[in-house]
């Protein structure tokens, strides 16, 4: 090893205390003798002849800090003892209760006055009967008549079936993204809607892809392998 | 020889004390208990009363207090009643002449809504009894339970409550709860006419 | 003459008659009286049960009905407290056996206790209870008001605490403070020593 890369000697044992304050904050400061330190640090310069200025500083401060460390120890052991705690209070033993029948006041006439009160502040709390309320307008509202609507869905399948069946000729299938390619979101929902009123007819199969997600519809009833998934 | 049956005197004359005793004893025992309930209590009750198992033997010994007490010349009377229940009470005819001193209510105005509440809608979940209550109900429920006045069954992790046979004892209304709610909604909807 | 001795004799044996007829009937109505109120009841109040203004005669009864309790064989007792105060209750040693059946919240140990501090220490900071008693004793106290055996009252930000005349009548205790404590220590003093 070169002279030039060799460590100074004050980082070495017993000085590298006033040059690591890390190792100086988990000493007991009783336990370190400054001038001790400080002597040998100066003597052992001297016989080097390599005189460093700045770590006589650190060493300085290093030392100083001690010495505070020290002082705030003696001023903590001269602060006056705590005083004793008081004796605890007398706690004397529980005061058992006498059992004695007693008659009380309270008649059906107070229960049922109470009650009175009590319904009325019901109607304000009650929580059930705001959640019975339909949150939806009535389905006579938004949809039509009942069998108009049964027979406007017949007229939808029986297009999308038709429009399938085109659809399908040769390959037999058909995915749902090319069924729903170029319409907007509200008409890919209304035609998904419609496929599975026809697959409960039994007019198409639908399964789908695990991996890809993909739906395959198929016109009539179609055999698929057992790792697919029918709707 | 003397010597012999004078002794098995002795021992039958004590045998005979201890038996007596121990009867006295039972007596206190259903004394006490009919005393400081207040309300009806079942022949199980009593029967744990006096740490036994034998229905029999805790009538024997209830028979045997109320005819005491009916001998007695005293203010008080215990009662049969329907199913085996026995009760300590007042005699009826000096119920007016010492009305006056019972000032104490049976609960304070919060715990006695709610459990009106409960008894009109019984039965009813506790979370439903918060809701048209409110928080402080919590403790008017347990103050209820711990009274005797109302029931708690766990069904999963709701509790639906209803009112005890002690409620019905004490108001004076039927054990049997939907004639006990058709009680109240009638009294009630007599009192509201008023 | 004969006629008329036997006459006087009917009569001094009706009159006769009816004075045990009355007498009868008085300890009957302070035995109803005491077992409705389920407190002590002042000579005043057993007074107006018997509709009379003596308190010499109320007390004569009261004795007498003491005098007959003491001598059945009963698990109750009539006992005579301070400030000329009776009182109708069971027998302390029947208290373990019968107390499941109580349908009314009793004090467990803990808030026993600290009545048992606020009693003795009276009138005290509820600060000073919390530092004898520990942080669960302000549950104990919000309980002991509740119950209407403590009261409080506000000094600015701190609370003193007190028993009330329901606490003194309950356990049988006069209702002047000073005297009420002193009661205390000898009650105390006694069960330390056992």
């Amino acid at each position: 090893m070169s002279t030039a890369t060799r460590k100074p000697f004050y980082l070495r044992p017993p000085w590298n205390i006033l040059f690591e304050i890390n190792k100086l904050e988990k000493l007991t400061p009783w336990n370190v003798n400054i001038s001790y330190l400080l002597r040998s640090f100066l003597s052992e310069m001297e016989r080097t002849g390599k005189v460093d200025f700045r770590a006589s500083g650190v060493a300085l401060d290093s030392s100083a800090l001690i010495y505070l460390m020290k002082s705030k120890l003696l001023l903590t052991l001269q602060e006056p003892p705590a005083p004793p705690k008081p004796p605890p209070d007398f706690i004397p033993p529980p005061l058992f209760l006498p059992l004695r029948h007693e008659l009380t006041s309270t008649t059906i006439e107070h229960l049922l006055s109470v009650l009175d009160e009590v319904l009325k502040g019901e109607k304000l709390h009650r929580i059930d009967k705001v959640v019975s309320q339909p949150v939806l307008p009535a389905a006579s509202d938004i949809l039509p008549q009942f069998d108009a609507f049964l027979a406007e869905l017949d007229l939808q399948m029986e297009k999308l079936y038709k429009l399938l069946r085109e659809k399908v000729k040769g390959a037999g299938i058909i995915e749902f993204s090319t069924l729903i390619k170029g319409i907007d979101r509200i008409e890919a929902v209304n035609k998904f809607i419609l496929l599975l009123f026809l697959a409960q007819d039994g007019k198409v199969s639908l399964w789908q892809n695990e991996e890809t997600e993909e739906l395959y519809i198929a016109v009539g009833k179609l055999n698929v392998a057992k790792d697919e998934r029918t709707i | 020889m003397q010597k012999t049956k004078e002794q098995s005197d002795n021992s039958q004359a004590e045998a005979k004390q201890a038996q007596e005793e121990k009867i006295k004893r039972h007596l206190r025992l259903l004394e006490a208990a009919l005393y400081v309930a207040g309300r009806p209590l079942t022949i199980n009750e009593l029967c744990s009363v006096l740490s036994t198992r034998s229905k029999n033997k805790t009538k024997k010994y209830t028979k045997a207090l109320i005819r005491e007490y009916s001998t007695r010349n005293t203010a008080l009377e215990i009662l049969e009643l329907k199913d085996e229940r026995y009760v300590l009470q007042l005699k009826a005819d000096f119920t007016p002449l010492v009305r006056k001193l019972v000032n104490r209510p049976l609960l304070s105005s919060g715990p006695l809504k709610t459990l009106s509440y409960i008894a009109y809608r019984q039965p009813i979940s506790q979370k439903r009894v918060i809701q048209a209550r409110g928080q402080h109900a919590y403790g008017h429920v347990k103050l209820l339970r711990d009274m005797g006045l109302v029931a708690a069954e766990h069904a999963g992790r709701s509790m639906t409550l209803r009112t005890t046979d002690y409620f019905a004892d004490y108001f004076g209304l039927t054990h049997d709860t939907s004639t006990m709610k058709r009680e109240l909604k009638r009294i009630f909807g007599e009192a509201m006419k008023v």
